[in-house]
């Protein structure tokens, strides 16, 4: 199924993915670089569904940005508590 | 600053690099032989509708064996990193009433809906990763909504140790009563959309399915900053 | 007009290009492992468009699909992409405890700090 | 069958103008709280109202419908109500103009009635 709305959405989302990208490599804060890695995460499972992945779709959502930031975010509370 | 010119050397190089690989890539106009081969005797020797679990279930078994084994191994070398150094105690906080009832309320929701994620594999989008995932958010949930209850680890190991031997002794019945290791013609293959299809295929994405389930949610039960599992 | 396999392959290398740069200059530790998952993340989507074909479903076969070979994308870099997200977990929870051991010991997330092999 | 889909549309586009302007509250509220409030209160109505529109629109799919809207009335209140409870715990601050902050007062006066308790 590939129509141009299809395409143009693509291109948006990537733009999104992208951008989310820059702010996960450039934010200072930890947790805002973390969540921007999770949205990317989201977008190319989006990305996925659009390409007829639905399978790489539901695994990305669950793995890459439901369960990955729980473990970026217990791991940076870890090494808070041990600074402190 | 010449540093990161260098850097920036280094990483516009692979970018041409890449560049010249795909700037010609024209998609191909049909599927390669061992992808046709799958989507046509494929159908009638495993039975499987979604392609993709007939595909990581059974002709590559061995690579899904590996997998689970590499994340065995990913969750032993965690607990052996993170467990053994003493943190520092801290004093947790409560949660509040309203996550308590809700997460009582979603957590059998969340649970049933994992297991019909990977029941349901060989038919529609999803498998024992999906479900196993979907099945350690429930429990991360109950483990933030009670906090000072801790979890007890030790079903995780029996739960995970159980799952991974069955797996291996289907495998091996596959060879004694089929074509091979992983092989999925134990039980017959049924009318392709069935429930009750695909051979052995359910049964093997529920082991699936409960080990990468406990593995993920002790991989991120060790990451937690809980003392008082740590003593166990 | 580009196809849509090409503009998700752009999207791909760009991540992949992106997260090389973040692992090459960034010196904070978090930072690092952050941009491993964009790597990650730029393959897969990389390796999914490989597979991709124009005017197809996605390889689930049901009753209104009749001849399978014609109408279905390729199945098998959707199989691999989804071993490989679930390892990539694996190795970035290994990572992060990694940075945590580092953490702990120097007290420091700066790579920079950590020379103990520098001579 | 026409005009059921013309309403479903309509349902469709209201929910969607909801969400937009959900979105928009994030942007232009001062704090924490008040992104919070704007962006679950909004986006709630909005996601089940476009939910209702694609009920209308395609009739067969209302079960799977009315699942999603249980969950999603169940999750977005207790989400924000953590966000929230979670963000006041950490001290972030409220805006300037804000009147009263009834948690803090609630706060205290537990934990003098639990000092008036040992005393």
């Amino acid at each position: 199924m590939e129509t141009n709305l299809n395409i143009i959405l693509a291109i948006v989302i990537g733009v999104l993915a992208l951008v989310f990208a820059i702010i996960a490599i450039y934010h200072k804060k930890l947790s805002v670089a973390i969540i921007a890695s999770g949205a990317v995460s989201l977008m190319a499972s989006i990305l996925f569904l659009l390409l007829s992945a639905p399978d790489v779709a539901m695994t990305e959502a669950a793995i890459g940005s439901g369960l990955s930031v729980i473990i970026f975010f217990y791991a940076l509370s870890k090494i808070r508590k041990q600074h402190d | 600053m010449i540093k990161k010119l260098t850097f920036l050397a280094l990483i516009a190089g692979f970018g041409y690099m890449l560049w010249t690989g795909l700037a010609k890539y024209n998609a191909a106009e049909s599927l390669n032989r061992i992808s046709s081969y799958y989507a046509q005797d494929g159908l009638e020797e495993v039975g499987a509708a979604n392609l993709v679990t007939a595909v990581v279930v059974t002709y590559r078994g061995l690579d899904t064996l590996g997998e689970v084994s590499i994340l065995f191994l990913t969750a032993s070398i965690l607990g052996f990193f993170l467990v053994s150094g003493k943190g520092p105690k801290i004093p947790l906080q409560d949660s509040s009433e309203i996550l308590k009832t809700a997460s009582k309320l979603l957590e059998p929701i969340i649970l049933l809906f994992g297991i019909y994620v990977f029941i349901n594999g060989h038919l529609t989008p999803g498998g024992g990763f999906q479900g196993g995932a979907i099945l350690a958010s429930a429990l991360i949930l109950a483990y933030l909504a009670n906090p000072k209850e801790g979890i007890n680890k030790s079903i995780f190991r029996i739960t995970e140790s159980i799952s991974g031997v069955v797996f291996i002794l289907i495998g091996i019945l596959g060879i004694v009563l089929a074509g091979g290791f992983l092989d999925n013609r134990i039980i017959p293959v049924g009318s392709i959309g069935d429930l009750i299809s695909a051979g052995i295929i359910p049964i093997i994405y529920i082991f699936v399915g409960m080990k990468v389930g406990a593995e993920l949610t002790s991989i991120v039960t060790n990451l937690k900053h809980s003392p008082k599992n740590n003593v166990e | 007009m580009m196809a849509l396999e090409h503009i998700t392959l752009i999207i791909g290398s760009s991540l992949i290009l992106l997260g090389l740069w973040g692992l090459i200059t960034q010196k904070n530790l978090i930072k690092i492992v952050i941009s491993f998952t964009l790597v990650d993340a730029g393959i897969h989507i990389l390796m999914i468009s490989l597979g991709y074909l124009k005017n197809r479903t996605a390889p689930i076969v049901d009753g209104t699909i009749d001849n399978a070979v014609e109408q279905i994308v390729d199945p098998i870099p959707q199989a691999m992409v989804l071993t490989a997200i679930v390892i990539g977990l694996g190795i970035t929870a290994l990572m992060l405890s990694f940075v945590i051991r580092l953490a702990k010991d120097k007290n420091s997330l700066n790579v920079s700090n950590f020379k103990d092999l520098k001579w | 069958m026409e005009t059921l889909e013309i309403i479903g549309a309509f349902i469709l586009l209201s929910g969607s103008i909801f969400i937009f302007l959900g979105s928009l509250g994030l942007v232009r509220m001062p704090d924490v709280y008040n992104r919070i409030q704007a962006g679950t209160k909004a986006s709630t109505l909005g996601t089940l109202l476009s939910l209702t529109g694609i009920a209308l629109m395609t009739p067969s799919w209302w079960s799977r419908l009315l699942l999603l809207a249980i969950f999603i009335i169940i999750t977005n209140p207790v989400s924000s109500h953590v966000l929230a409870r979670a963000s006041h715990k950490a001290g972030i601050k409220l805006s300037k103009r804000t009147v009263s902050d009834k948690y803090k007062a609630y706060n205290q006066a537990k934990e003098e009635a639990e000092h008036g308790n040992e005393s």
